[in-house]
């Protein structure tokens, strides 16, 4: 069972608070959203959870675990998987490559071989199977999107973080994108889904986290979130302009 | 003589110790500073930006008397704070040189460091010239040309050329224009068929690819230049002989000037070459000054420089801009090759040391910074001349020359990767 | 037959003809018509010397990403060390009283010579000791070469882990610069402390096998060919190994996607400051063996194998075999080196004549320049690719027509 | 998703054809460049092909054999970081010699062929190239040879193979005092120019009255410069003058540091033992600081003989000492003279330097010894080599220390070894601006004299 307790997170650039005390925790397969202006605050987060940036105070845990400390490649071994905003494949390696990476890292004693069944399974659930040997290089960048969920299948992370995985991606992916959410929620994997697109948010999540300018303003059922009036304020003066 | 101690006169420090230990305390109590300062700061969750670097410096500076306060009451390290530190480093290193080294010229002999001092600011603002048209083109293509080294040999060589065997007699301006013209095309005609396609996107991996063609086009320019110009050195004549001047008359200790020397209060002596280069060095810089701020195209090379996109929407061709800038690049080695060609003897591989050279400033004063490479530039001067005129031993001191540089460069890549003048990395 | 297949016989076939290539050699009396004269064999062993450093920095900027200038100040490393050893210390049986004496087990003694004038030939402290302090008989010998060429590896790879280590943060230009400035200390420091190094005249090392040796019940002298060229091709074809194993495990699937993406790699519980540090510490190892042996080779070595037009040779070998591939890199080497000792003689096309040996090197960045514009991955490497990967798009097409 | 990356990839490939033959265009012209090229008599790696090649065609194919061109090697520096200017004076000279001899009817009835490589002044280049000479070209003997780091190297695979080699102007006293058999040297001896230097100044001191207490010697921190700065400082001690040296890198090129700190010496005299451009940079340099030769007694590097490249890098260096080796041309013989004669024809200099002089006697002492030996059989050149009486355009040159006299049994030094025991070293002085080295005026020793030297700030 997954525990994550984010406390007191603050986060300075410079002068700048980009993170003003964010505190919440996840508990089991919970999928949420995360949603807020643009400059909330929202990929920093991902990036201290990750293990990219160091937070200026305030402690992560992972099923009691620290995790704050780590560097980024031991965040990912504690379970913590995510993509990232713009697409990441590793270009100049092929796809069956790309996905072995997470699994090997993952185990110091792997062999490529003992991984190319399950790397076959998650390409084939992906609609990818038959790009194995192509370089990702010639993938759309849908595709590559795909990719990029396929690595974290490999990694088997307890926690997925998604940031902005249905971004200019075409109808059709988005429903295999959607599925993947679905499904692999519903084989005990918490996911911490960061979007734009509220519509999609809205009905995908079970629960809404929403930054304002560093500050966590709202943090609940999605449907209440949306009263919030706070939450609206935020957001009217974001639309406005 | 079994120990290997060269018979050469005075080439060793009369207290070698007092600086070997003042060296000893920088090293330790700037790493102590370093490590430990970040530490202190973030747990008492402040920010710790300029930690690791201001903790080195104060640690160097005063180690544990400067530390300990400093961890007591983690004030916020700003550059003044880090600026004062690192004058007393300076100060104590300094003190400590003069102390090991009594009798060395640099301690004893004030002349003598007047004369070092300005000699190395005279060439130091050549080299800034010349890192000038290095910066330039990293802060518009974000692209460090490795063949700057090579237009700065060819500036040089055709304005020999022109002077002396093409057109003997011609004025040396007409080399000078002649070697901007050569080094401007030179630039133009690469950048428009190996760089601009990192304009377009067509190059993956742009940094990388940028590195090895211009690596490729020194190399080529080198052999090239070797293959039409010979190996032999060759040298242009001073361009300006001074006129024989006294003042005042009788004395001449206020300025005397030879045809070849120009000495100013009797102690400071400037050869003539590198006093008319220094001059034209100044006067390019006026007027690339007066191009960059004066001129819509020298205004859309800046706005380009700080946003490439904005600029784009603005209406300026990025693309055009690139060529302009790497060819404006080339033509500034080209100025400062072609001034210095008076100077020195000039053979093809000249270029070398001077890109080396201009490495170091150019990550001194921060990568694309313009202010930052004419202030890198005079600082890296002083070091050599200091470097030189100061090492006690004699045959090592001159042969240290390439190392001083690189030196600086590589502490500051470790401690300040972002200069003095820093942008972002 | 499979891909793999062919590569493993085209590979032993390849190793086959290297391995018999000496029995042509003048030194054997040829083989039939086929006769080559010990400068081929030395230019044989250059090339095999230019390949390992070519192979191994395509390991380090062609798979890692890391784009190091200072890869021949690693491989000047190795063979400075194997050298100064090689002046400096001895071993004895007996103490010499006058040098440093660290007493080793079974009664013999590690001496520590001290630095000596050059030019002028003087006693050092165990000459001395031979006429003075050392009882008659006692034995002083060198330490061995394949010991001294051991610890120039351990060297290199002592300093690529400082250097690797240092280099963390920086990238492209910046670590280019680096390294650069790490190459000209170096330089001027070996050529500065001359009464270490012995400066600009260059120190000198003992022949690769001092006193001969016996090969295939043949005795070969301290000056024939043959013994280095397989001493070279054994360490070329090492390395080779090593390499194809390092690039087809995990290490080669980690330092690619650190090249790719460091980040997204970290995100994937890569050990990115592990791999980066290692791939440092190998390559250097790697360019240290090289230049030690190489040392011993030619017998001096001096600070100019260190000027910037050294390294542009196996960056450009590198670049034009291709730069992703060790193997590309490697024939890119053996290729150019050959060819551009080859090109030191004028050509005539007409009447016009061009004297190549200075035109060669022209031609040769140009070459550079136009290969890294239109052949981004070299001129051999395309080759292997196409061989490679011949069949995928056509497998990838049905695969989707299959699924559809 | 695949197809669709098809059609752009082959837009990319139109385009870079196009540019592609831009770029091949651009190659093209630098041929052209290359086609066009002002070009020296010969260049490089040149083989005298012409010479070689002009009997064959009428030769029998039985005679072709007899009438394959004996191979000589010539040793020089022709690139950076070598001795440039040096390295084309001595290839000029080499190849007059081989067409001397060739217009002579060759040796042993066949014609000379001259191989010459470029050492690049590198002592692993110079292996290499050695290396080649013997192994690829198959020479019977070899020339030339300017650096002493290279002589050094080179002289080992010269021993290894058994080939003899007569240096010309290597000077490093280790070349011959290893008394290996295949080595002779016309050079001078570096411990013996060191003693000509002192013995100069000591006159200077003594005999013309030159206030002379303290020398600065600029040396380049080679194998030739640091043993000769070594040498000379020792004996200046003994005659009570004190000497501070400053090392440089053979390739520096800012001396405005060291100038001033030879400025705060205030030394009497200044010598200079760096070859190359760095002995020009740094006397032109120091003229202009107000301390060049005009300003203090200078006693200029040898390369300062090379007229023409010495007045166009140091326009100040009237009034330079220049130590030649090498008899002064009043005193030249009819082999000088005709050398000279032609090397002016040749190359447009007005004079020839020493080491050209050196060079060419490499060349021609070889092809005497072929012709004693009666064959191309090495150890029969060899020993035909140590009983040779040559005269040469730098006097008559013997061997007299070698296996039948070795420098135990006369009694000498190690470094006498097959060496060239007097060639006659003077030390001449710039008197007028651009004058060529040879018309400037001897001034030591006293029998070449030619006129009094001038003393410049007494």
């Amino acid at each position: 069972m997954l525990k994550l307790n984010v406390n007191n997170i603050c986060k300075n650039f410079g002068g700048l608070q980009v993170l003003k005390d964010v505190s919440f925790s996840v508990a089991g397969p919970e999928l949420i959203g995360l949603i807020g202006p643009n400059g909330a605050g929202k990929t920093t987060l991902t990036n201290i959870l990750d293990g990219a940036l160091k937070p200026s105070s305030g402690t992560v845990y992972m099923n009691g675990e620290r995790i704050d400390t780590r560097p980024a490649y031991g965040v990912a071994r504690a379970g913590l998987g995510r993509t990232f905003q713009v697409t990441r494949a590793f270009r100049r390696m092929t796809v069956l490559e790309n996905l072995l990476i997470p699994a090997m890292a993952m185990r110091a004693t792997a062999r490529k071989r003992d991984f190319e069944q399950k790397a076959q399974e998650v390409l084939e659930f992906l609609t990818i199977a038959h790009l194995r040997n192509e370089y990702a290089r010639a993938l759309s960048g849908g595709q590559q999107k795909l990719l990029e969920l396929g690595r974290l299948l490999m990694l088997d992370p307890n926690m997925i973080i998604l940031d902005e995985p249905f971004a200019g991606v075409h109808p059709r992916l988005m429903e295999v994108i959607y599925r993947y959410i679905t499904e692999v929620n519903a084989q005990g994997k918490a996911f911490i889904i960061i979007s734009h697109d509220m519509d999609t948010i809205f009905t995908l999540s079970r629960r809404l986290l929403v930054l304002n300018y560093g500050d966590l303003i709202a943090d609940g059922d999605p449907q209440i979130v949306r009263e919030d009036p706070t939450v609206k304020a935020a957001y009217l003066g974001e639309d406005e302009e | 003589m079994a120990c290997g101690s060269l018979p050469f006169a005075r080439n060793r420090m009369e207290h070698a110790a007092i600086f070997g230990w003042a060296l000893l305390w920088f090293a330790f109590w700037g790493v102590v500073g370093g490590v430990i300062t970040p530490q202190i700061y973030a747990r008492k969750d402040l920010e710790i930006s300029q930690a690791s670097f201001g903790g080195a410096v104060i640690g160097a500076a005063l180690g544990p008397f400067s530390l300990l306060p400093l961890w007591i009451a983690t004030p916020k390290i700003d550059n003044r704070m880090i600026g004062v530190a690192g004058a007393l480093v300076v100060g104590i290193f300094i003190t400590a040189f003069a102390l090991a080294d009594p009798d060395n010229l640099c301690v004893a002999n004030g002349e003598f460091v007047i004369s070092q001092l300005a000699n190395g600011i005279v060439i130091g603002i050549i080299y800034g010239l010349m890192a000038l048209g290095l910066t330039l083109i990293f802060s518009i293509l974000g692209v460090v040309s490795f063949a700057h080294g090579e237009f700065y040999m060819i500036g040089g060589m055709v304005t020999y050329f022109m002077t002396a065997e093409w057109l003997p007699g011609a004025p040396p301006i007409v080399g000078i224009l002649a070697s901007c013209v050569v080094t401007f095309s030179i630039g133009y005609i690469f950048e428009r068929i190996f760089l601009r396609p990192l304009g377009s996107g067509q190059i993956e991996r742009p940094g990388e690819y940028a590195i090895l063609v211009t690596f490729g086009l020194a190399f080529f320019l080198q052999y090239f230049t070797q293959a039409l110009a010979s190996a032999n050195p060759v040298k242009a004549q001073r361009f300006f002989p001074f006129p024989r001047t006294e003042i005042p008359l009788d004395s001449g200790s206020l300025l005397r000037t030879t045809p070849g020397n120009i000495t100013i209060l009797d102690t400071i002596s400037i050869p003539n070459p590198r006093f008319t280069a220094a001059l034209l060095a100044l006067i390019m810089l006026a007027a690339l000054l007066w191009f960059l701020y004066h001129t819509w195209t020298g205004k859309a090379l800046r706005a380009v420089s700080q946003d490439r996109q904005a600029a784009a929407v603005a209406g300026i061709n990025p693309n055009s801009m690139n060529t302009l800038a790497f060819s404006l690049g080339a033509m500034l080695a080209g100025l400062s090759g072609a001034s210095l060609v008076q100077v020195f003897s000039w053979l093809p591989q000249v270029g070398i040391p001077a890109a080396a050279r201009s490495f170091v400033i150019i990550v001194l004063g921060g990568m694309g910074s313009l202010p930052g490479a004419f202030l890198g530039g005079l600082v890296v001067g002083i070091v050599e001349a200091a470097g030189t005129g100061c090492v006690p031993d004699a045959t090592r001191a001159a042969a240290y020359i390439p190392a001083y540089g690189m030196v600086i460069l590589t502490l500051v890549l470790l401690l300040k990767p972002t200069g003095l003048f820093g942008r972002e990395l | 037959m499979s891909r793999a297949v062919l590569y493993r016989v085209a590979g032993l076939v390849a190793v086959v003809i290297l391995l018999a290539l000496p029995l042509a050699s003048a030194e054997l009396d040829g083989l039939g018509p086929l006769v080559f004269n010990s400068y081929f064999m030395h230019l044989a062993i250059t090339a095999f010397f230019y390949a390992i450093l070519a192979s191994s920095w395509s390991l380090l900027a062609g798979y890692a990403g890391q784009f190091s200038f200072g890869h021949m100040a690693f491989m000047a490393i190795g063979g400075y060390t194997t050298g100064l050893i090689g002046k400096f210390i001895r071993f004895t049986t007996a103490p010499t009283e006058l040098c440093a004496d660290i007493p080793l087990p079974g009664n013999w003694w590690l001496v520590i010579l001290n630095a000596r004038r050059v030019g002028t030939i003087d006693e050092t402290c165990i000459d001395m000791a031979k006429t003075q302090t050392l009882p008659s008989g006692a034995l002083i010998i060198f330490p061995p070469v394949w010991a001294s060429i051991a610890m120039g590896l351990v060297m290199g790879a002592t300093f690529g882990l400082l250097v690797g280590w240092l280099v963390l943060r920086l990238r492209s230009a910046y670590l280019a610069l680096f390294t650069i400035g790490f190459s000209e200390i170096l330089r001027a420091a070996l050529s500065a402390e001359i009464p270490i190094t012995e400066g600009q005249s260059g120190l000198e090392l003992l022949p690769l096998f001092p006193s001969g040796i016996n090969l295939f019940g043949q005795t070969f002298s301290d000056t024939s060919k043959i013994p280095p060229y397989y001493a070279m091709l054994l360490l070329f074809l090492l390395v080779m190994l090593l390499m194809t194993w390092l690039a087809s495990s995990r290490f080669g699937l980690f330092i690619r996607a650190i090249r790719e993406d460091e980040e997204a790699a970290a995100a994937l519980g890569v050990n990115i400051v592990r791999y980066k540090v290692l791939v440092f510490v190998i390559t250097s190892a790697l360019a240290a063996a090289a230049g030690a042996l190489q040392a011993h080779y030619i017998g001096i070595i001096t600070p100019n194998i260190l000027i910037i037009l050294q390294m542009s040779l196996v960056i450009a070998m590198a670049v034009i075999g291709g730069l992703e591939n060790i193997y590309a890199a490697s024939v890119g080497a053996l290729v150019i080196t050959f060819a551009l000792e080859l090109l030191r003689t004028n050509i005539a096309i007409g009447p016009i004549r061009i004297d190549m040996s200075l035109w060669r090197l022209v031609f040769f960045g140009l070459l550079l320049m136009l290969t890294l514009r239109f052949q981004r991955n070299g001129l051999l490497f395309p080759l292997l690719e196409r061989l490679n990967r011949a069949g995928i798009a056509e497998e990838t097409v049905a695969m989707r027509d299959a699924s559809n | 998703m695949i197809p669709s990356l098809f059609p752009s990839k082959r837009r990319l490939q139109q385009r870079r054809a196009q540019k592609f033959w831009a770029v091949a265009a651009l190659a093209l012209l630098t041929l052209i460049f290359a086609a066009c090229a002002p070009q020296p008599a010969t260049v490089g790696d040149t083989t005298q092909e012409e010479a070689a090649a002009e009997p064959q065609p009428t030769a029998a194919p039985a005679a072709e054999e007899a009438m394959a061109p004996i191979k000589i090697g010539a040793l020089t520096p022709l690139s950076a970081p070598g001795a440039v200017v040096g390295g084309e004076a001595m290839r000029d000279a080499m190849l007059i010699a081989a067409d001397e001899i060739n217009a002579q009817g060759g040796l042993l009835g066949r014609p000379v062929e001259l191989i010459i490589v470029d050492t690049e002044g590198l002592p692993e280049r110079g292996t290499a190239v050695t290396e080649r000479l013997i192994n690829q070209d198959a020479v019977v003997a070899i020339g030339g040879g300017y650096h002493s780091s290279v002589g050094v190297a080179a002289k080992e695979v010269a021993h290894d193979n058994g080939v003899p080699v007569v240096f010309a102007e290597t000077w490093n006293d280790t070349i011959t005092s290893v008394q290996y058999p295949e080595v002779f040297r016309i050079a001078p001896l570096n411990s013996e120019v060191s003693a000509v230097d002192v013995k100069f100044i000591q006159w200077l001191r003594d005999e013309v009255g030159t206030r002379l207490e303290k020398i600065v010697i600029l040396t380049e921190n080679t194998d030739y410069g640091i043993p000769a700065a070594e040498e000379t400082t020792r004996l200046l001690g003994e005659l009570g003058i004190e000497a501070v040296t400053f090392g440089v890198d053979i390739g520096a090129q800012d001396f405005a540091g060291i100038i001033e700190r030879v400025k705060a010496e205030s030394p009497d005299m200044i010598m200079t033992l760096a070859t190359g451009e760095a002995s020009y940079n740094f006397t032109q340099q120091a003229a202009d600081a107000g301390l060049g030769p005009q300003d203090v007694p200078t006693l200029c590097n040898q390369v300062s003989l090379v007229s023409d490249a010495f007045w166009t890098n140091v326009p100040d260096g009237n009034f330079c000492f220049v130590r030649r080796v090498g008899l002064p041309t009043q005193l030249y013989n009819d082999v000088a003279i005709n050398f000279l004669a032609e090397y002016q024809a040749r190359t447009g200099k007005e004079a020839a330097e020493s080491y050209a002089l050196a060079a060419y006697d490499s060349i021609m002492i070889i092809a005497q010894a072929i012709t004693e030996a009666g064959s191309t059989n090495p150890t029969e050149i060899i020993a035909a080599l140590e009983n040779i009486t040559h005269e040469g355009s730098l006097g008559t040159i013997t061997f007299p220390v070698n296996q039948n006299n070795t420098p135990e049994q006369a009694g000498l030094d190690p470094k006498w070894w097959h060496q060239f025991p007097d060639p006659a070293i003077t030390i001449v002085q710039y008197q007028e601006e651009g004058q060529n080295s040879v018309s400037a005026t001897v001034v030591y020793p006293q029998t070449y004299q030619t006129a009094d030297p001038v003393i410049v700030g007494q």
